[in-house]
């Protein structure tokens, strides 16, 4: 996706104080819709609309997360729903050795096409868009191979499924994986090396090369990285709905790069946040949400066609908004 | 027993969890809540779950949020929507399952759900088979258009047309390819299929749709679809009776879309104290050149 | 000297798709020396850098470091067994901050967690050493051309390497800069520490260089003391030409003069461009080639582009002929016949893929369009035309103009403006990193240019480019004018203190 | 000047390869498809095979071709699958009378023809004002018309399937010329203009050059906003010219699928066809071939019988393979 130059560019379109405020538009965007939707609907922030929410969301955090560090390396991985999918059929098929088993195969089985992905990106050097799209086909193929084109249950009888449906401290495992992936990823990006070499190759490849940046060990671990969260997430998906899903997880990276772009990364890589792309894919989550319970209200039904309109003009409000800010004269 | 109760009441809140919206069946179905709870004056919430199960559970979720009387949920698939069942059981919220089912192993109609209503798709891929069979003369070359890999209908229909035939030596399928229940795929693959297997004298899709796109392959190929070659499908939309009509399409097996004035009587029975039973089955009628043309008008 | 060897490279060839870039080339270096290493644009200085530092893997040589052989793979393995490198073009990652850009790869740490408040704190202990004051913790995009250079040198010695390259550090460099750094590699010297230092200014190598080596076409040519050979010969050696052929022209080919007509192309008055442009006053008359000079940072290419309206304007009015001009584009710009050519070819200058016959006729084009059509006819009679007049040395003009060297690449972006036909052409460093060859013939060119009647303003930080070839020289510092010099009427020196010392107050050393 | 040629220093002449070179992989990757399907397919070798093919690669080669334009100024379109459901949703709409209240007729007929396109390629050009006016990163802009455009198709027919019998449409679907369909020559009318465009005309080159370097394209005094601007309105007109092909074979539209998935099969066909993602190249004829065989991968595997998940697989691995092959060839 991203031209690989070694020079500096004359000026950045956004520089990083444009980053900022693009990034407090997501905070700012995601409050007015919380806001929106506690004055405008009974029950929405009601505890069992709260949890229900954040536990179903889990999986599109982690997916987000994944590519969010793929981004900032300025690459891009369209692999990452089928991907789940993927995991979601391993996993529910070793489910009835047991939480570890599942969870372990499911992961295993992200990783590997991260590996692909990453091998084939960094060292045959194919664009990421074009690898990833691949692969994406290759692991919905092997999805259904291995599910025999069809869900796949899981045992009800080992404790899989309390991954993706049970809670801890009375908030949804799911919600703390999620909550942990971040603050992990948020202090990798931030606080280690690696995190910066991945901001340094996004920004200019070549010069993070000559820099003596390790650039390839770094894109395979990000590509990894990012296979092994959407195997995670795809476990969570077999745990939360009991079943490995072969067909499931078709739009999850579009899904995934809207939330990391609302959250304010650098399409082109080199500047990024983790903690916003969590907001950013919050507010994209949300707005499913806010459309069930405005049906709900019963003033007029919102057939799935005017919900589509709506989430895409919802999308570029949203992007406009950022574009303001980052604009706006200091 | 310990399922859910509801009171009786003049009016009601109920959600119908639609899982997409990307075909006429399910457009009918849709249409068919809509205008019985418009008619009851009941409060409809309509969700789509846009083909993803997962989204379909946290559809159930925001309904159960919402303190609805009662869930119809059309699951997309068997397994995944066991939780979605399971949720609504412990909310206290009854639960009736409309034209698909859930796994019967994990969730069992008349203790986790009130009923399941709707039609059997083993059974109408057998339908399928045995007219085939009689049309053919137990003697023919199958070109079997199937539907969306691993979706449920898809593998129902096809095992009932499998059951069907077995019994019949002379019953060959030829080729079986993935025409994803709609008519442009079906065609496509139609097409390549009729390259590969000029041999072919029978077509056997599990949709309306994709046996139109069949016949216009067909066609364009130089062939009579209704004369040389025999088709048989499934639904009995509007275009396939005209199909049927016109002489090309032998037959189709009826999967009535029409589920709310069942449904919505169905709740006001539990409400009222009745006896649910367990599954209802839809009567689905058949379609061949007997009834076709009388029944044109009044089809989806 | 064979017992202080550091590094020995003997042997390298290399070719690129083919064609070969480095032939059987081989360089020395001992501990404590300085090496210079010269030649012509695409001689092969910095393919032979980058296969010692394993940015480009070579296909035959050996290279020997510090007594063992070494084959270096990244540039990883390169930094890793002591040799730190500033590459041609400033490798810096520009979104990140400037103390990253410092440590990149080596952050400092506390608990395996990087520790940024020592890591801002020991980059601007760092940069103090180099007389560069900026807040480290800011972009490094927001420095200038200079500073980020300085940034990449200081990152380069902090390394403590047992061997430094330099290719061109100073190319964009003022004196001020270049004396900070030559005293640093002093110090490297004494230290025992080896340096390589890659040049197109030949008069600062007899400054710090103990020897210098040679390079045409991929081969290595000459290696002597520094001290045992002139310029001159030094440029003969380059060009492979006899001593004499080379006396023949000067070391600048600005030499006769000649007097501008009075009618004024521009006249920029109390020009103002947030947040560079304070107060810029200008005038260009035709045939007359105005030089503006200034400290790095001072202001100069926003004048430039504010004039040619590729950044907005706020304040001051602009003529063109006469004519009060608001130029909202460039493209009002070239209509108003003036033509622009940038400080930085590759990001602003050259089309990479596009073949050199359309990257010189980009602005062209569409006078050589009718009903939507290119007349490639027309547009073949230009190209050849031009290709001869500025004497562009190519294969063919369908090659792809990132194949060219980057003299060659000038010159087919002066040609772009040329062909136009422009009454005044804005020249942003039009000589920067240039080969002493291919610097005189733009100069001469220009020079031509203007006598046919041409109005020229000038960017150079080279001040001898200025008090040569200009007829006027107007200093810029904090992006007010504040010094004006008639031809030959100022020394260098008087135009450095107007740059350092002009009537605004502040300091204004190192950008930010 | 005299004095300079001196120095002048005559490099040696560089072969400069003629520039179909770049394709010699991908055309080496079909001719290897189809000797495989000589010998290994039956009834493989018929003017009807032939037919087939083409027709069903007409819409995505069509698309495609509007794919390369934008991915050569550095962009990408998501849009296009949703553009082709709204024109394909429009013309129906539009001859039987519903839209517009013109009755069936040539009028009718003429309208349903031009008004999608004249749809899709103003909502491309908005896609395209969206990328160079607010600077919107292209695959968000066209992000949001993927996801809504295909919500406008559907709520202007209320996601009803519309069948129709249309004299014009069906020529245009299933019509002959000179005994070679129609849609092949409305495809070859398309590869043969843009190809034109990009090499000949003064668009072609600007296109290039934004994206080949857009910064200097600008000091240049390129109209880089109108070139984007256009390069998006040609992609939707590409893609309601698409859209309303694919109606007119089916005789039937359904905004729910017309165009589904189309914008991965059209990227795919670019990247197998050579042009670089990064822009400032274009190979139409290129892509052509990349389409090409990728649709007959599909014929392939179809007529033997392997299953549509293993399809997907080696969809995958043939699509990695001609895309390494194209970068092994270019590194040389
Ligand atoms: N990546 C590349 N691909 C193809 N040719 C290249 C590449 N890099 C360098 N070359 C060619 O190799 C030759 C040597 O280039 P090199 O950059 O080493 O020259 P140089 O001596 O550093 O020149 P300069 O003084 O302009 O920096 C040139 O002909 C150049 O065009
Ligand atoms: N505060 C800043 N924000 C953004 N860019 C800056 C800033 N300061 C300097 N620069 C960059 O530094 C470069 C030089 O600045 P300027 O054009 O004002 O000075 P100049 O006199 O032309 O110097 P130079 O010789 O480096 O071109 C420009 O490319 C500019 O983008
Ligand atoms: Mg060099
Ligand atoms: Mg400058």
């Amino acid at each position: 996706m991203t031209s690989i130059g070694d020079t500096i560019a004359y000026r950045p379109s956004t520089g990083r104080r444009g980053a900022i405020l693009q990034r407090q538009g997501v905070v700012v965007a995601l409050l007015l819709l919380i806001l929106f939707g506690a004055v405008r609907y009974d029950d929405f922030l009601g505890l069992y609309n709260v949890m229900s929410v954040l536990r179903y969301n889990a999986m599109f955090a982690l997916v987000a997360l994944g590519m969010a560090f793929v981004i900032m390396t300025g690459g891009i991985d369209l692999s990452v729903g089928a991907t789940a999918a993927l995991a979601s059929v391993v996993s529910a098929s070793l489910s009835d050795v047991g939480l570890t088993a599942g969870l372990a195969a499911g992961v295993a089985a992200g990783l590997a096409i991260g590996l692909l992905n990453g091998l084939v990106i960094a060292w045959a050097r194919l664009p990421p868009f074009v690898t990833t799209l691949a692969t994406m086909l290759a692991a919905r193929g092997i999805a259904l191979l291995v599910a025999g084109n069809q869900s796949v249950s899981v045992s009800w009888d080992t404790s899989f499924t309390d991954l993706g449906g049970g809670d801890f401290l009375g908030f949804p495992i799911p919600a703390w994986i999620a909550v942990a992936a971040y603050v992990l990823g948020a202090v990798l990006l931030n606080l280690t090396g690696f995190g910066r070499a991945v901001l340094a190759i996004g920004d200019n490849e070549e010069a993070a090369r000559l820099m003596g940046l390790p650039v390839q060990r770094v894109k395979l671990a990000v590509y990894v990285l990012t296979g092994a969260l959407a195997g995670l997430a795809g476990v969570i998906l077999a745990s939360q709905f009991g079943a490995g899903q072969p067909t499931e997880g078709q739009g999850w990276e579009l899904f995934a790069i809207a939330a990391v772009v609302v959250g304010g990364t650098l399409l082109t890589g080199g500047m990024g946040s983790v903690g916003f792309t969590l907001a950013g894919t919050l507010l994209l989550g949300l707005i499913f949400n806010i459309l069930n319970f405005e049906n709900g209200k019963g003033d007029f039904t919102l057939s799935a066609y005017w919900q589509s309109v709506i989430r895409g003009a919802f999308l570029l409000l949203v992007v406009l908004l950022q574009n303001r800010l980052a604009r706006r004269p200091s | 027993d310990d399922l859910p109760k509801l009171a009786e009441k003049p009016t009601y809140k109920v959600g119908f969890a639609q899982t997409e919206s990307n075909n006429p069946w399910r457009l009918a179905q849709t249409q068919s809540m809509k205008d019985e709870a418009a008619k009851r004056g009941w409060q409809l919430v309509y969700t789509d779950a846009n083909s993803s199960a997962a989204k379909q559970v946290a559809d159930v979720d925001s309904m159960i949020a919402q303190h609805v009387d009662v869930i119809f949920l059309s699951p997309r698939e068997e397994k995944p929507l066991i939780p979605a069942v399971m949720k609504a059981k412990k909310a206290g919220i009854p639960l009736f399952l409309i034209d698909r089912s859930v796994d019967a192993n994990l969730a069992k109609p008349g203790r986790d759900y009130v009923s399941f209503i709707g039609s059997d798709f083993v059974e109408e891929g057998r339908r399928a088979g045995e007219w085939l069979i009689k049309a053919t003369n137990g003697n023919a070359k199958i070109i079997e258009l199937q539907g969306t890999s691993g979706s449920s209908p898809a593998n129902d229909r096809k095992k009932g047309f499998m059951e069907a035939i077995a019994k019949t030596p002379g019953m060959q399928i030829v080729a079986s390819q993935d025409g994803d229940f709609t008519r442009d795929k079906g065609r496509q693959v139609m097409e390549t299929l009729l390259q590969a297997h000029p041999e072919a004298t029978a077509v056997f899709a599990h949709n309306d749709e994709m046996v139109l796109g069949a016949i216009t392959a067909l066609e364009a190929a130089g062939r009579h679809p209704g004369k040389d070659i025999t088709l048989v499908s499934i639904d009995g939309e509007k275009d396939g009776l005209q199909a049927i009509v016109d002489g090309k399409l032998g037959a189709t097996v009826e999967c009535n879309p029409r589920f709310g004035p069942g449904a919505f009587q169905a709740a006001a029975d539990y409400a009222g104290g009745k006896k649910i039973p367990p599954i209802v089955v839809n009567k689905d009628h058949f379609y061949d050149k007997s009834n076709a043309s009388e029944s044109l008008a009044g089809s989806y | 000297m064979t017992d202080d060897l550091l590094l020995s490279m003997s042997g390298i060839s290399k070719r690129y798709s083919g064609v070969p870039a480095l032939e059987e080339a081989s360089l020395t270096v001992a501990r404590g020396e300085v090496l210079a290493l010269i030649g012509q644009n695409g001689a092969g200085k910095s393919t032979l850098i980058k296969i010692l530092t394993g940015a480009v893997a070579r296909d035959r040589g050996t290279v020997q470091f510090d007594g063992r052989p070494a084959a270096f793979r990244t540039p990883q393995e390169a930094q890793a067994a002591g040799i730190a490198t500033i590459y041609q073009e400033i490798n810096l990652v520009p979104l990140r901050s400037v103390a990253e850009n410092i440590f990149l790869g080596r952050e400092p740490r506390r608990w395996g967690l990087i520790d940024w408040r020592r890591m801002h704190a020991e980059a601007e202990a760092l940069l103090a050493q180099f007389d560069v004051v900026v807040d480290v913790r800011q972009p490094l995009s927001r420095l200038n051309t200079a500073t980020r250079q300085m940034v990449a040198i200081a990152r380069a010695l902090d390394q403590q390497a047992r061997l430094v390259v330099m290719d061109e550090p100073t190319s964009s460099l003022d004196d001020r800069e270049v004396a900070v750094l030559f005293d640093v590699i002093r110090q490297l010297k004494q230290r025992g520490i080896g340096v390589i230092f890659v040049s197109h200014r030949l008069d600062e190598l007899y400054a710090v260089c103990d020897r210098v080596t040679v390079m045409r076409d991929g081969r290595t040519v000459a290696d002597q003391p520094m001290a045992s050979i002139g310029k001159l010969e030094l440029v003969a050696s380059m060009l492979g030409r006899s001593l004499e052929e080379v006396k023949r022209f000067g070391a600048t080919a600005f030499e006769e003069d000649w007097a501008p007509s009075a009618t004024r192309v521009l006249e920029v008055e109390g020009l103002k461009s947030a947040p560079r442009v304070a107060a810029v006053d200008l005038d260009v008359r035709e045939g007359e080639i105005v030089g503006l000079a200034g400290l790095l940072g001072s202001g100069r290419t926003e004048t430039a582009r504010a004039i040619f309206g590729a950044d907005r304007a706020e304040a001051g009015t602009i003529r063109v002929a006469g004519e009060p001009t608001a130029f909202r584009s460039a493209r009002d710009a070239i209509r108003a016949g003036i033509g622009f050519c940038s400080e930085d070819r590759k990001t602003e200058g050259i089309v990479p893929d596009m073949s050199v016959r359309d990257n010189l006729t980009l602005a062209l084009l569409p006078q050589l369009t009718r009903h939507g059509v290119v007349d490639q006819v027309r547009q073949r009679q230009i190209v050849d035309r031009l290709i001869q007049r500025l004497g562009i040395r190519l294969a063919s003009p369908d090659q792809k103009i990132r194949e060219l060297s980057g003299g060659n690449q000038q010159k087919v972006l002066l040609a772009r403006w040329l062909c136009l036909e422009p009454r005044l052409l804005i020249l942003d460093e039009p000589t920067r990193g240039i080969d002493v060859a291919a610097k005189a013939e733009i100069q001469a060119l220009i020079r031509e240019l203007a006598r046919e009647g041409l109005g020229v303003l000038m960017i150079s930080s080279e001040l001898e480019e200025l008090t040569e070839g200009c007829h006027r020289v107007s200093v810029l510092r904090d992006g007010r004018s504040v010094a004006a010099f008639e031809h030959r009427a100022a020394s260098e020196h008087a135009i450095m203190s107007a740059m350092a010392h002009g009537p605004a107050v502040g300091e204004s050393h190192a950008g930010a | 000047m005299q004095e300079l040629e001196i120095v002048a220093r005559h490099r040696r002449a560089r072969f400069v390869p003629p520039r179909w070179s770049a394709l010699g992989g991908t055309a080496a990757a079909l001719a290897l498809l189809l000797v495989f399907n000589l010998i290994a397919t039956p009834h493989f070798v018929s003017l009807q095979t032939l037919y087939i093919n083409l027709t069903q690669v007409t819409t995505i080669v069509i698309v495609a071709v509007g794919m390369t334009m934008v991915i050569a100024t550095g962009g990408i379109d998501l849009s296009v699958g949703s553009l082709m459901a709204i024109a394909g949703a429009l013309a129906p709409l539009i001859f039987m009378g519903r839209l517009l209240g013109v009755g069936p007729g040539v009028l009718a007929d003429a309208l349903a023809f031009v008004v999608p396109l004249l749809a899709a390629t103003a909502l491309g050009a908005v896609n395209g004002w969206l990328i160079a006016r607010f600077r919107i990163q292209p695959i968000v802009a066209t992000l949001v018309l993927f996801i809504a455009g295909r919500g406008i198709a559907q709520v202007m027919t209320n996601g009803n399937l519309q069948a129709f019998h249309n004299v014009s449409f069906h020529a245009l679907g299933l019509g002959r010329v000179a005994g070679v369909p129609v849609q092949v020559w409305l495809m070859a009318a398309v590869v043969g203009s843009a190809t034109w465009v990009i090499g000949r005309t003064l668009y072609g080159r600007q296109l290039l050059a934004v994206g080949g370097n857009e910064a200097a394209a600008a000091l240049a005094g390129l109209p880089v906003g109108r070139v984007k601007i256009l390069v998006y309105a040609a992609s939707g007109l590409l893609a309601g010219l698409a859209g309303l092909i694919v109606i007119a074979i089916n005789s039937s539209s359904d905004a729910n699928l017309v165009g589904l998935g189309m914008e991965l099969d059209a990227i795919a066909a670019v990247a197998v066809g050579g042009t670089p993602l990064t822009g400032g190249r274009a190979s139409i004829v290129g892509t052509l071939l990349g389409a090409l065989i990728i649709q007959l991968v599909r014929y392939t595997l179809l007529s033997h019988g392997v299953p549509d998940a293993a399809a997907l697989v080696v969809k995958a691995a043939i699509i990695l393979a001609a895309v390494y092959l194209q970068q092994m060839r270019r590194a040389s």
